[in-house]
């Protein structure tokens, strides 16, 4: 009861100020019959911080981490090195318990790092404007959909086939209640992306096309032609970034002339975290911004002149519009956000390009040798640090095999694509600067073994 | 108290990381070599320099009393933090072979577990992100049930006090809303709600204990009504903390709630999130939950995902999120609930819900509680503008209470109160800091009605005075410009 | 060089503000073969951040670290569980990187903390005052050893057989250089201490007599008669505490007569760390105020009138006395302190008690447990979470042999003692809170099997 | 910016801490039970808000220039706090068998080995506690050779211008200290030394770079003086920062030198302490080294104490702490000096220099530096409160800093000069910042010639005035006790 600062005392002296006899007073509106007399059955009563602990610990040891083993997993979540002073900062108590900044006097630590992470995102991604973050990739991708419905009125948007499977997943889920037209195919196993066909999809009822860059598969395309075939017929281009590392290196899709881009932060700052929370990054062209979902942050003036910021715009948000808001999102990613900023921060321009050489380098290193073991073709022309290998078997049967011998092979497409057999064989693969030149021969000497 | 932006003393040249030589290789990236991006840079010393400072701009929980009502700011414990960061929870990649992260869909599925029985209901979908996400997992729920019945309506019914995430989330959900009225005493109007009731109604959203800080007396008598015309009710959980150990939803008819594991089981706000928002179903919509979601078989733990769920998962709406929900916090809410226990969790609602009715009764003298005579509050105690004097606000008592070294309650919520002020000082609070802050309150409370003019300037004692809101509007400016350009483009 | 802020640029701007060609002018003064040229040979250069890490953390990895086994030594470092709020508020910067707090209107902050750390001190110990810390137990031992001869003007310290060797040894070492005459032998394995013979051997002479409580065998003596017997004699008794969570159970020797006790405070909120950094506690009776070594914090006011904190009769110490100090000490153990008092704060009375209570009740059963294994015979009477085995064969080799099973045993006497063999079979195993019954299972099959 | 102590706040029946139930067993205290202690405790959530708060009264190198001279209070990596609390050393304990506690061993060696070829000396004892305990070693290892070759001494020599330290550790050791003198322009007055040398003098201890902030351009030639009188030298290494990579004591006659952790390589002050103070040591003192220490047999990692070292370590002067050192700063430090490089610990040196020069040159116009004409300065500027107008001292000008948002430099030390101001930059710190203290300091300079009376109220912006420090040594209250127990002992 550690976390709990009354005696009993105190409670009776509470007790009888409000002139409440027991605690049970206090809870005579419950319906007798729902009221429990008595603490619920079948649970353990409370446990020390040791025993606590312990258990966590004990479950936490019965994973193999990824720095436990050679890891090439991708596929939407990257692992990279967290500077310490990443995670020191936002355990501050000033940050990490600290509420939605609604009263901006008492929080303008968190309001200035917000601007200045929406700087961030937008000059990242290439574009005018970012908003203060969603949940993740995907549901931002989502956002983005229902984004492009509004302004243009119209209600198909076509789906890359090299778009994360699960983004696609969500907005499939989504689609159903909102009357969307999602068109989407499963990618070929090919070294070209289907940017032709994307634009050749392109009717006058097309509200956007959505397309990953750097793709699912890991192949770069430039999107130019696409996002001028798609404003030629008043649809826009919405173009999603799964790997923000990737843009210290390649031209951002703003630049391309996207004009919503979405992307996952958790790359910057975040960490694997199994899955959550991530860091939904979404930035759109400035024309666009009051249909943009999601918190905004603003500067503005105090009382004295002095310069502040507030959140901003938020007549498009669920707490003042209702059911007329952009988004039903409350809660965002404040803490992830912060996280990124400060590790790009730590980065900077600099910083984040040696990264991005330093990804690539070895990821072209990895390729080459990968693709020398007997039974594995390189897929890709063009990648960054992630890259598809075709192998002579199911790819399912050969990560498990591997994660057996305690290898982390990279994630297969017969996982992400389970309804199409036709990519089950291709495993993607990712090298970031935490892969050292013995997890790579590991890994090849690994493959070599399964596919002999 | 001026810190300068990044981008007013970061250069692009300047880094706070050392990295190996990057491999000399031939690149490979389809020819799209990017040129400057402008991304400033700073020294490792420099950067902590800059977010310890921001940080000090900030109020938070581990300064003073945060009594958000209906935000449940409540004592975050180290300990939640070390567990999460443990590198078997934290170090995981969210597609690794499920042979290697046994451990990790433990977690998952020992939170699940918890939740279930506290709540009382069939079983729990823990992908939602947030708790606006966990209404929206619900309605897709009710929605997925409705359509396999071959059943579709068209309308959600929410009362007139409800979040603005509620009305939202239905209408994102392509449902009309339509308001329920509230009683004088602040609760439902279980007849006008009947009325209502009919072959086009999907469901009703519900909060309980709802937003003027009551409990739903009628909720098992509505949840039953709701049944009869076919709909489902869905029970908005942000006030869970009050009734966790005492009252079992699923008791009282519900059909769907969400846990906002940030509030009622405190993990961090952070400034805005990450939150999670997981949601428990009844036996009626289990079938409908969203793809991905742990199965114990035997002694292996199961995600199931899109992979697997074909055979005996067909009715699931889809998935929600990329990957599982929000791994770090289902770590901390479960290191925080174990920590409590079934008796520790008791006693939480009770003294949430002691402390409000401390702070509502040693103040209605001075201030109007509007439904303090409709019995007992719950977790928070709600009071209205009525008797300051000529032109004094609510927000001037809020932003005096800066002043006074605490953070503000709730304002203007819920909208049926006018100048709502809704107080929530949760169970982590001891008798002294509610002591003080009764004198605080008391003290602003009695120069609203005296008409201090001092007042409206308030606060005077915060990194900033009142800021112009209106400007920020107007003319918004979301992010920074070198002067130069700032100019030109004036 | 992610630690160096300086441009290239910056620092041919500043040169020339100097009015130097190049930095090697700033080093003329240094004597032309004295000058490295360049940078030293044989070293390797910079590394990132997560080379360095990798590193650490494989050398981290070749340890049995005490969590990772049943683990039972003690024997002046003991393990107990900190919580994590601890650590958590230690690790704020404005505690962590802030200097010795000499500049009081910008330190109250940790001024007030060695004023709060104080007061707990020497009510734990049950002395009038207390200082802001020692380097560890045994320097803080030796200090009053020093401390004694400048009150009573004698020099012949009697230090127990009871009393730590490696604070003997730290003793020894001062006293050849000071002359001292330090008395002492080593202890027998017996259940009674040396409280009467070392009552024996005071003397006129005699500046003070050190007594360790529990002892290093784990035995708990009152120190009264010893007391009385001392300032019958005109000599200080100076106790010693190894295991302040002790003292949440037992009488403090400040209660039965000491004069100064001091005491290693690792045991409260520090942790093991493989020996360092600890925690020198110290405290002494009112009238011995200005004869105490180390840092002093004080209440006063400030110029407004307000109530504030700042160090204290600094006349004694060597930034300011030099050469007539009471000692040389000047950096001590402030975050320790820190540590040990918010640690402190959180047990307060209440925890500290169930706390000792834990402890004690797991030693007598981990106790009764071990004695029942045949060739093991329990030395103590009284205990509180440590006591000696009496083994059939040397403990050094038990120890050795459960450790490579992975066992943790305790502290063989003859690590202790290399010079005692009458000692050799003597197994000090310290019990706390951390451990569990399944460990004390394991530890009593592996020495059964071991003495069989 | 009050807050209350936790005696004022806290109650020996709260506790921020849950235990599982204690065994019932009967008692084995030999009846020794204690009765009431006094302790007050606090939930975790006061625990967390009283040292959050507390904290913020505190200056720290997090949150600016730190400019104390000869305390290199230099940019602490957060790195290397991670590091230290890895399981694998941070609960170890240090009795542990030796083949359990490899990595650790090898901590101690590795960074050994980054001393010893750092300094170019023979070897390096790694116990000491701190630089005062370092210096303690040092002459306790020269005392140790002198008496080994029958030639006890009893004279230690010191510069008017040490640490107060070093004559402490001399006296404590049972020498007697002498100064020796220094020149006009701040060196050791050479011809003065030589002069004294003698068969009594047991050892000449000198700071270099000096006190003054300058290099001692004639240690070789001293060195080979006392040498020569069979005496040895000690050199003070609380100045390495300045030299190293640079300059390596070992080639210029050194004996012994204690290496201050805690400023060279940057492991936290920590409000003052724990430090760090190992000691290098020439090939003539290193048989006398203390115990334990570690070596390499092999693939093997020893711990030699006294267990293991009768054979072949007989000259030791014994133990100087009960166990091996301060571990948890050998892992920061080793972290920051393999973070650096050889590479990078060069550049440190040569930009802490630069700054230092950057800095005295920049306000020499305004402020008296009296050494200003004796060379380049190392890592220090020292500066003098000569033609301040009358009444105006040092302190005004420290406390002047406060209120510009900075830590005061160094004052009144060293000794040899009139109200002395020794500022230490550091090479962690941008020439922004520098440029901002310059600024700041260039602007009190001109108050304090100006005679500007507001200064000598200094400061005003700080969480207190100045604090009365007369009062609090004549009437000393170093515990806290209840208010009527208090005033009952008036």
């Amino acid at each position: 009861m550690r976390y709990l600062p009354l005696t009993d005392t105190d409670r009776q002296q509470m007790l009888s100020v409000i002139g409440a006899a027991s605690i049970d007073d206090l809870f005579v509106d419950v319906p007798a019959e729902a009221r429990l007399s008595a603490k619920i059955a079948g649970l353990p009563d409370h446990a020390s911080e040791l025993a606590v602990e312990r258990h966590m610990g004990k479950l936490a040891r019965q994973n193999l981490s990824a720095g436990e083993a050679p890891f090439f997993l991708g596929a939407g979540a990257y692992r990279h090195h967290v500077p310490a002073s990443v995670d020191h900062l936002i355990q501050r108590g000033e940050f990490l318990t600290a509420y939605t900044p609604y009263q901006p006097e008492i929080a303008q630590g968190t309001l200035q790092v917000l601007f200045e992470f929406q700087t961030q995102v937008a000059r990242l991604l290439g574009c005018d404007v970012a908003n203060a973050s969603m949940y993740d990739g995907s549901t931002a991708c989502w956002e983005a959909i229902g984004m492009a419905r509004r302004i243009t009125k119209r209600s198909k948007a076509i789906l890359s086939s090299g778009l994360h499977p699960h983004y696609v997943s969500v907005a499939n889920t989504m689609a159903k209640f909102t009357g969307d037209q999602l068109l989407h195919d499963a990618p070929t196993l090919s070294a070209a992306t289907d940017i032709e066909a994307l634009i050749a999809g392109i009717d006058k009822d097309t509200s956007c096309v959505v397309v990953q860059y750097p793709d699912i598969l890991g192949r770069i395309a430039d999107l130019t032609p696409l996002a001028e075939a798609a404003h030629a017929a008043g649809a826009l281009l919405v173009a999603v970034v799964t790997e923000p590392v990737a843009l210290g290196a390649l031209v951002p899709p703003g630049e391309m002339g996207a004009d919503i881009v979405v992307g996952e932060g958790q790359s910057i700052g975040v960490g694997l975290q199994f899955g959550g929370p991530y860091l939904g990054l979404f930035a759109c062209k400035q024309k666009y911004v009051r249909q943009m979902p999601g918190r905004l942050c603003g500067e503005t003036v105090d009382a004295a002149g002095k310069r502040g910021f507030v959140l901003t715009l938020s007549t498009r948000e669920q707490h003042i519009r209702r059911e007329k808001a952009t988004s039903n999102i409350c809660t965002n990613s404040g803490l992830c956000a912060l996280a990124f900023s400060i590790h790009m921060t730590l980065l900077g321009e600099k910083g984040l390009r040696e990264l991005a050489a330093l990804n690539h380098g070895l990821a072209v290193q990895a390729a080459d040798r990968l693709a020398q073991v007997p039974g594995v073709t390189l897929l890709n022309d063009s990648f960054f640090n992630e890259f598809t290998l075709v192998l002579t078997k199911d790819a399912r049967e050969v990560v498990r095999s591997l994660a057996d011998k305690g290898v982390l092979a990279g994630v297969s497409l017969g996982r992400l694509f389970p309804q199409h057999m036709s990519v089950g064989n291709g495993l993607v693969v990712a090298v970031t600067e935490t892969v050292i030149a013995e997890d790579i021969e590991t890994l090849a000497k690994a493959l070599e073994e399964e596919l002999a | 108290l001026e810190e300068a932006l990044i981008f007013e003393i970061g250069s692009t040249d300047t880094t706070g990381v050392d990295f190996a030589p990057a491999p000399k290789v031939a690149s490979r990236l389809g020819g799209l070599e990017r040129r400057a991006i402008g991304l400033p840079g700073l020294s490792e010393q420099e950067t902590v320099r800059h977010y310890t400072r921001l940080s000090r701009q900030n109020y938070a929980i581990d300064l003073g009393l945060f009594p958000l009502g209906s935000c449940t700011m409540k004592h975050n414990p180290r300990l939640n933090e070390k567990v999460a960061r443990m590198p078997g929870f934290a170090d995981l990649h969210p597609l690794s072979p499920q042979s290697t992260v046994q451990g990790a869909l433990a977690v998952i599925h020992e939170l699940a577990e918890w939740l279930v029985t506290l709540t009382g209901m069939h079983s729990v979908a823990m992908s939602p992100k947030a708790g606006a996400h966990g209404e929206l997992c619900g309605l897709l729920a009710i929605r997925a049930a409705l359509e396999a019945r071959g059943d579709a309506r068209s309308v959600v019914l929410v009362p007139e006090s409800a979040h603005g995430t509620n009305p939202a989330t239905a209408a994102f959900c392509g449902y009309k809303v339509e308001d329920i009225p509230a009683t004088p005493e602040g609760r439902v109007d279980l007849a006008a709600l009947t009325a209502r009731l009919g072959p086009d109604v999907a469901a009703v959203m519900i909060t309980n204990p709802n937003t003027c800080g009551l409990f739903e007396r009628d909720l098992k008598t509505i949840s039953d009504a709701v049944h009869a015309a076919g709909a489902f009710v869905y029970c908005d959980g942000a006030n869970f903390n009050a009734i966790v150990g005492r009252v079992r939803p699923g008791d009282l008819g519900v059909d769907a709630m969400h846990i906002n594991l940030h509030k009622t089981f405190s993990t961090p706000h952070g400034g805005g999130g990450p939150g999670s928002g997981p949601v428990v179903l009844s036996e009626a919509l289990a079938p409908y939950a969203p793809l991905p979601f742990v199965e114990k078989q035997g002694d292996t733990f199961v995600l199931i995902e899109e992979e697997s769920a074909q055979d005996h998962h067909a009715g699931t709406f889809g998935r929600m999120v990329a990957f599982h929900g929000q791994m770090g916090m289902f770590t901390r809410a479960l290191a925080y609930i174990m920590s409590h226990g079934a008796d520790g969790l008791r006693q939480v609602a009770e003294d949430a819900v002691l402390n409000a009715n401390y702070i509502l009764r040693s103040l209605d003298d001075v201030l109007d509680a509007p439904f303090g005579g409709s019995g007992p509050c719950m977790h928070e105690a709600l009071f209205s503008d009525k008797g300051l004097a000529e032109g004094f606000t609510t927000l001037d008592i809020a932003k005096g209470l800066i002043d006074e070294g605490f953070h503000p309650m709730t304002m203007y919520f819920p909208l049926v109160v006018h100048g709502a002020m809704l107080v929530e000082p949760t169970e982590t609070e001891s008798k002294a800091a509610l002591d003080q802050f009764i004198m605080a309150l008391r003290s602003l409370a009695q120069r609203a009605k005296a008409g201090d003019e001092a007042l409206k300037g308030a606060p005077y004692h915060a990194p900033r005075r009142r800021l112009d809101e209106t400007l920020a509007a107007r003319k918004p400016v979301l992010t920074w410009e070198a002067p130069a350009l700032a100019q030109a483009a004036e």
